[in-house]
């Protein structure tokens, strides 16, 4: 009888964060449909201009700026995280890595402010100077997202690295192998879905990010064509305007949360159908 | 037993952590109010609340930021004693009370090394709808032109819009000119502050703010050869002025209204003055 | 293949030192760049003193103050959820659809923006609950976004535990709720505390939802209810503003300091509560 | 304590001495003499000098941490995968020391099947196309004689020939520890060293693989540990057991299970202790 | 488990007070059965049986779990001491009824571990960590935890397999001399230990008990060729 009751309190419990995904969605949703409805979903989405007060509402630049963002600051932390991760799993001594891997953790609590301050105060004039143009670009706020996710996708892959049973690798340098082979050919195979899953992550922080895009992306409204444009992001459109939006600007501003919630259950969808072990 | 001491361990943990907070159940002191809005009014505001509250000690001003709109939206429903504007009140947000309580000249601003200092209304209108984009053409350095706007729905941006972007366009029937679109690839940015410290970081940089956030880094463009000072805003010959609002609820009482009596007084409007803006009175 | 696969490994071990190194130094860069510039400006009188002129001059005791609380606001809400909801995922049903649910709930939140949980938080808790900008609207809203991280690790910590630990209880006569209360959560209890941890750094360093629902008052909070403005907030505005660099780079000092603090106590808490069981 | 462990000291058992009366080993293909292996502090294998034929199955025996399988495991120096391993003595393949032999000739040389069947989460081909691919084959047709070679040397191409695409951990444990060892054979070694091999098998499968390791014999030096004394009587030819880390006795299995000359070896046996 | 069948038609009488063996070769279904007999199995993965399962003529399932668990006590393959002190460890069952004075537990420690012979080693060091006794003596302190809440039948599945020589003949005298007290019943795929400590002996193989009997007669005359097969070295 006690136990059926904690049970049931339990499973109570446990069905917050579900109310609480529907209420954010519920939330969203309710001030961003009605608007998508009278603007078009078409319109909203796949049209380039942007003047909520001439009531213009294209958020397409933004898409694209958003995904392309994303996608550079994965290339870049996955590259460097899952190299990161690779040699400290196989080829740094012991004891490095026990110093090195609290240390990466910690930095993954820096706040983005402070990642992005320092690419206003360091890589924006660096960029300026290197490749002209106002330095606020693409790649800028790639370069910060990317570093940023780094500490995220390298102590996840490290620890999907690890708890790759030590048989496999026994069976492999058994054969002859070196531990490269061994790495490259059974190791990074069988922890396929926590790598993936590390870069998922990594991703996920990169197109949520708000507040250090803001401060080098540059916010601009155009499609941006090169590396070195100006781009706003979804995030940063929300957080720039919805403190002097109001009445359908506003809901503007949800209805661009709304696609940012579906863009990233997309993209979290398909990580996870590529994540699946194969059995 | 381990088991029970650090379950026990944890739940200490929880009770000092939950002490630590103070549970208080209403607000503190009855004189607390609470200002919200434009991001472009608070420092202002903080200012005056903080000289306020010195002569003060049992009144408590907190000042937040958070956007026109926010302010609007909470003065509306109560959660702010005043709210902070520095744009008008549309026809649906009318219904409070508005009470201005300066003037704010928006400056045009370049880095201090920009030789370029003077302009036609028309040339800044250029300059921001990406029709001008070199400096050469301004008697300049041969350099392209980074423009900062700030983002749609800010006060400054529509002040900017209405009084700069319209100069010179044509004239529908009803005598109102259509403001030019700003250029899209012009960077944007959500406060004055930023604005200025890019402006300051950047010789191709031109952008926008509150005249009384100028500081030595950045210089002020004489528009249509005047330059904005007290006398050129008050007497109206500066082109782009416009006033920050408090905002309440009905008539404002208790502490709110002790802090706007002072904020129009004397005393508060030259504090204003002091902090760069114009007093209203 | 034209390399013998030694000399093939040790060019790849060259590239992924470089790659290591090269990250190391970015990272390290960071951190080197913040201390060498704000190093200075921490003192006592920064530490515990009031601001005065929107921050630009005195201390900035109040926002120490007001991230203490948020955080351990935010964690004293979202842990009993979040060990519950993992307990309950672990411990009291197999793969379901209830559980699929769940999970769903719980990766779906993991994934929503930060920005997005500040306009929830402040048109539900700040609007519509009528906290207005206050510690509480900001901790709730902390809470449900970090509540995701604390239930994932929560549950790997309790996966962890050893299957026949429970089975020796269960043996001995033990009832599932004490073996849970009794076994599990102990010996789980690390794990736990890494995602408690985690979970406090994300609300110490979180801005924009903290904006939105805290809001961005100076003034010390004195009660649940009021508005404040946490470090990272402070960091944010006086870097945005071009208030004072100077003390913009203590402020992150100050961040990055009390960061590895949490992370030091949690190292010492977890080597208290495991000392005993090795 | 039980009076029957009185004939028993396990807390200081005799070194094999080297006078004892040495086997006819027809052509050793393996050998160590006086080896010590320690792991930091712990000393797991103690003055060890043993030699295995050519075409022939020994077995080690012996109760739970009698470094039977740290043995096995220097063998191949895969004893060195944990942190303070190290080895006092010689270990000689073909007359001359493996540490003068890289570590990966050494292991492909000398291959080794553990306990538990560890085939990789790959499909069955890639399984056994493993080791040619890491040591430069990489040509198809080749490699497909390999892998059909190989599968039918462990009486597998039969069951698998179709699902060859398929991953490796669909099959039953039986059938991935012989995909296991026909994994090592691609490699061409010509030692085989087993842990244990058939512990987490039943008994039919058990039959089976020890009937593959006689079809095996006729080709390789077969090393395999083992704590079932009757598989040991079963399958081997030569039988050493140890205790405690050292080799107790070392004789043809025939007369270490009917005249152990150590009255530990006849207690073990005999079922007195273990 | 899923659809697999693991036990077969299964009728086993074990008397009290006496020490069974049950051995047979690895996936005999030996480890199942004493799952069955007190019900842990039903914390596992979805499984069905029928036939029934008596303790003094009671069916285990109309018994409340904890009593059943209480009366018949488990070891398991390897030692699992509880993280935490060696007393910790054996008043883990006891506090779990709460009705236990500090002195009345004490005493109920000692005794578990006098019987488990364990006391003499221990008895200076309660309150360290049980993790850092050696094997043989975490068995021991297992069997001694068991004790502890008084059960009536103590099941052991291949409590020795990984322990060396002496803790194993120590656990056994231990087995020998509790045999008054208790009911034992050791699962073992050593037929030696079998032969070594049991009154009688039960062969499984593939889920099936094909024979039961006195030690003596299963290990030099047994009735099924296959007993024989087993016992005897062909097969395992």
């Amino acid at each position: 009888m006690r136990e059926k009751l904690i049970e049931k309190g339990l499973l109570l419990v446990a069905f917050s964060a579900v109310a609480m995904i529907f209420l954010i969605a519920y939330l969203i949703f309710r001030e961003g449909v009605p608007l998508v409805a009278k603007v078009g979903v078409w319109d909203f989405i796949a049209s380039t201009r942007w003047a909520p007060s001439k009531g213009s509402f294209g958020i397409l630049p933004m898409i694209v700026g958003s995904l392309e963002v994303t996608l550079l600051a994965v290339i870049i932390g996955a590259t460097l995280g899952l190299s990161c991760a690779m040699f400290l799993a196989e080829f740094a001594p012991r004891w490095s890595v026990r110093i090195l891997k609290p240390m990466i953790e910690l930095l993954a609590g820096i706040p983005s402010v402070v990642y992005g301050f320092i690419g206003v105060v360091v890589l924006i004039p660096f960029i300026r100077r290197t490749f002209g143009g106002p330095g606020f670009s693409v790649l800028a706020a790639a370069i910060i997202l990317g570093i940023m996710i780094l500490p995220t996708v390298i102590a996840i892959s490290l620890d999907a690295l690890n708890a790759v049973p030590p048989l496999y690798k026994e069976g492999s340098l058994a054969l002859g192998a070196t531990r490269w082979q061994t790495l490259h050919r059974v190791v990074l195979p069988a922890a396929r879905s926590g790598i993936i899953a590390a870069f998922i992550l990594g991703m996920g922080r990169a197109i949520g990010e708000t507040m250090a895009v803001i401060m080098v992306a540059g916010n601009a409204l155009t499609m941006p064509t090169s590396l070195l444009q100006p781009v706003r992001t979804l995030t940063s459109n929300i957080a720039l305007e919805m403190g002097y939006a109001s009445g359908d600007h506003q809901a503007a501003l949800f209805a661009t949360g709304m696609v940012l919630f579906v863009i990233i259950a997309i993209l979290n969808t398909i990580a996870l159908v590529i994540a699946r072990p194969r059995t | 037993m381990i088991t029970h001491s650090s379950s026990r361990g944890l739940a200490r943990l929880f009770v000092v952590a939950a002490l630590l907070l103070p549970l208080g159940c209403s607000r503190a002191s009855k004189t607390a109010i609470t200002l919200a809005g434009s991001t472009s009014v608070e420092p202002f505001a903080e200012r005056l609340a903080e000289l306020y509250t010195r002569a003060h000690p049992d009144a408590e001003i907190s000042v937040q930021g958070g956007g026109s709109s926010a302010g609007i939206r909470a003065c509306q429903s109560r959660i702010c004693a005043i709210g902070m504007s520095s744009r008008e009140l549309t026809p649906e947000e009318k219904g409070l009370v508005e009470i201005p309580i300066a003037h704010d000249a928006i400056a045009l601003i370049v880095n201090a090394r920009n030789p370029v200092r003077v302009m036609t209304l028309e040339q800044a209108r250029d300059v921001f709808a990406g029709r001008i984009r070199n400096w050469k053409e301004l008697g300049g350095p041969n350099q392209r032109i980074t423009p900062i706007t700030r983002e749609e729905g800010s006060g400054t941006r529509a002040s900017f819009e209405e009084k700069v972007m319209v100069a010179g366009m044509p004239k529908d029937k009803d005598g109102k000119a259509n403001p030019a679109a700003f250029a899209p690839d012009a960077l944007v940015q959500d406060s004055n502050g930023s604005v200025r410290e890019i402006v300051a970081s950047d010789p191709a940089a031109i952008g926008y703010i509150s005249s009384g956030l100028i500081d030595e880094r950045v210089a002020a463009i004489l528009l249509g050869g005047v330059a904005p000072t007290e006398a050129t805003i008050r007497s109206g010959r500066y082109p782009v002025v416009r006033q920050f609002l408090f905002l309440t609820n009905g008539e404002a009482t208790g502490t709110a209204k002790a802090f706007i009596e002072y904020v129009l007084s004397d005393s508060g409007q030259r504090t204003l003055t002091e902090e760069g803006l114009t007093r209203i009175k | 293949m034209i390399l013998r696969p030694l000399a093939w490994q040790r060019i790849v071990w060259f590239a992924l030192a470089a790659m290591t190194l090269f990250t190391l130094v970015v990272l390290f860069f960071i951190i080197g760049f913040i201390t060498s510039k704000g190093a200075h400006v921490i003192t006592l009188k920064f530490l515990f003193g009031m601001p005065e002129r929107m921050g630009k001059e005195g201390g900035i005791l109040p926002t120490i103050i007001a991230t203490i609380y948020i955080s351990l606001l935010a964690i004293a809400i979202a842990t009993p959820i979040g060990v519950g909801s993992a307990v309950y995922l672990c411990e009291y049903t197999r793969e379901s659809p209830i559980t699929r649910v769940i999970r769903f709930g719980a990766d779906a939140l993991a994934g929503v923006p930060s920005i997005i949980f500040g306009l929830f938080g402040f048109i539900l808790f700040v609007i519509r609950l009528r906290m207005g900008w206050s510690l509480l609207a900001g901790g709730l809203t902390l809470a449900f976004m970090i509540l995701p991280t604390i239930i994932r690790t929560s549950e790997e910590a309790i996966r962890a535990v050893p299957y026949n630990l429970r089975e020796v209880s269960y043996s001995l006569g033990g009832a599932k709720s004490q073996t849970i209360v009794r076994v599990v959560l102990p010996n789980a209890l690390p794990g736990i505390l890494t995602g408690v941890i985690l979970g406090m750094g994300r609300s110490v360093a979180e801005t924009a939802v903290v904006i939105f629902t805290a809001g961005s008052s100076l003034l010390m909070p004195k009660s649940l209810f009021d508005p404040a403005r946490t470090m990272a907030v402070h960091f944010y505005i006086l870097a945005r503003e071009g208030l004072s660099m100077e003390r913009a780079y203590g402020t992150a000092l100050l961040l990055i300091i009390a960061i590895l603090l949490i992370n030091v106590v949690a190292y010492l808490l977890m080597y208290r509560l495991t000392r005993k069981m090795r | 304590m039980d009076s029957k462990l009185s004939t028993l000291d396990p807390l200081n058992p005799r070194p094999l001495e080297p006078s004892l009366p040495k086997l006819e080993t027809r052509n050793s293909k393996l050998e160590t003499q006086n080896l010590n292996v320690f792991y930091g502090n712990f000393q797991a294998v103690k003055s060890v000098s043993i030699a295995f034929p050519c075409k022939a199955i020994t077995a080690i025996i012996g109760p739970s941490g009698c470094g039977k399988s740290t043995l096995l495991r220097s063998l191949n120096r895969m004893n060195e995968l944990v942190d303070g391993a190290r080895i006092k003595g010689t270990i000689l393949l073909d007359g001359s020391d493996i540490y003068r032999l890289s570590v990966l000739e050494l292991r492909k040389r000398v291959g080794m099947v553990f306990q538990r069947p560890n085939a990789f989460p790959l499909p069955v081909f890639d399984n056994i196309a493993y080791g040619p691919r890491i040591h430069g084959t990489n040509n198809g047709s080749e490699l497909q004689a390999i892998v059909e070679r190989c599968l039918r040397s462990v009486h597998m191409w039969d069951e698998v020939k179709d699902k060859l695409n398929d991953s490796a951990l669909r099959l039953t444990d039986e059938q991935r520890q012989r995909l296991c060892i026909a994994r090592m054979l691609a490699v061409e070694p010509e030692v085989l060293l087993m842990d244990e091999p058939c512990s987490a098998l039943d008994p039919i499968a058990t039959l089976r693989i020890e009937d593959l390791m006689r079809s095996l014999k006729e080709k390789y030096c077969i090393v395999i540990v083992t704590h079932n004394m009757q598989q040991a009587a079963r399958v081997s030819d030569y039988t050493g057991f140890m205790l405690l880390g050292v080799l107790k006795e070392f004789g043809t299995t025939k007369q270490i299970f009917t005249t152990p000359r150590e009255t530990d070896t006849e207690n073990y046996i005999s079922g007195r202790f273990g | 488990m899923g659809k697999r069948l693991i036990l077969r038609g299964v009728n086993l009488d074990i008397e009290a007070n006496t020490i069974v063996s049950v051995i047979g070769p690895a996936h005999s279904g030996k480890t199942t059965l004493l799952r069955v007999i007190n019900r842990l199995i039903e914390t596992q993965r979805e499984f069905m049986r029928s036939g029934d399962v008596l303790l003094d003529d009671a069916e285990v399932r109309r018994l409340d779990i904890d009593v059943l668990r209480r009366r018949v006590g488990l070891i398991f393959a390897t030692p699992v001491p509880l993280p935490g002190t060696i007393f910790d460890n054996i008043a883990y069952g006891p506090r779990l009824q709460h009705h236990h004075r500090r002195q009345q537990l004490a005493d109920l420690v000692e005794h578990s571990l006098r019987s488990a012979f364990l006391w003499d080693e221990v008895k200076d060091r309660l309150s360290t960590s049980a993790l850092r006794l050696s094997g043989g003596q975490q068995q021991r302190l297992c069997i001694a935890r068991t004790i502890a809440v008084d059960p009536e039948v103590i099941m052991m599945d291949e409590p020795t397999s990984g322990l060396d020589p002496i803790s194993t003949a120590q656990i056994e005298t231990a087995m020998r001399e509790l045999k008054k007290q208790y009911t034992w019943v050791l699962v073992t795929n050593n037929t030696k230990q079998a032969a070594r400590v049991s009154d009688k002996v039960a062969f499984f193989l593939s889920g099936e008990l094909i024979e039961m009997g006195e030690a003596a007669q299963i290990f030099t005359k047994p009735k099924d060729p296959r007993t024989d097969d087993y016992v005897s070295g062909r097969i395992g």
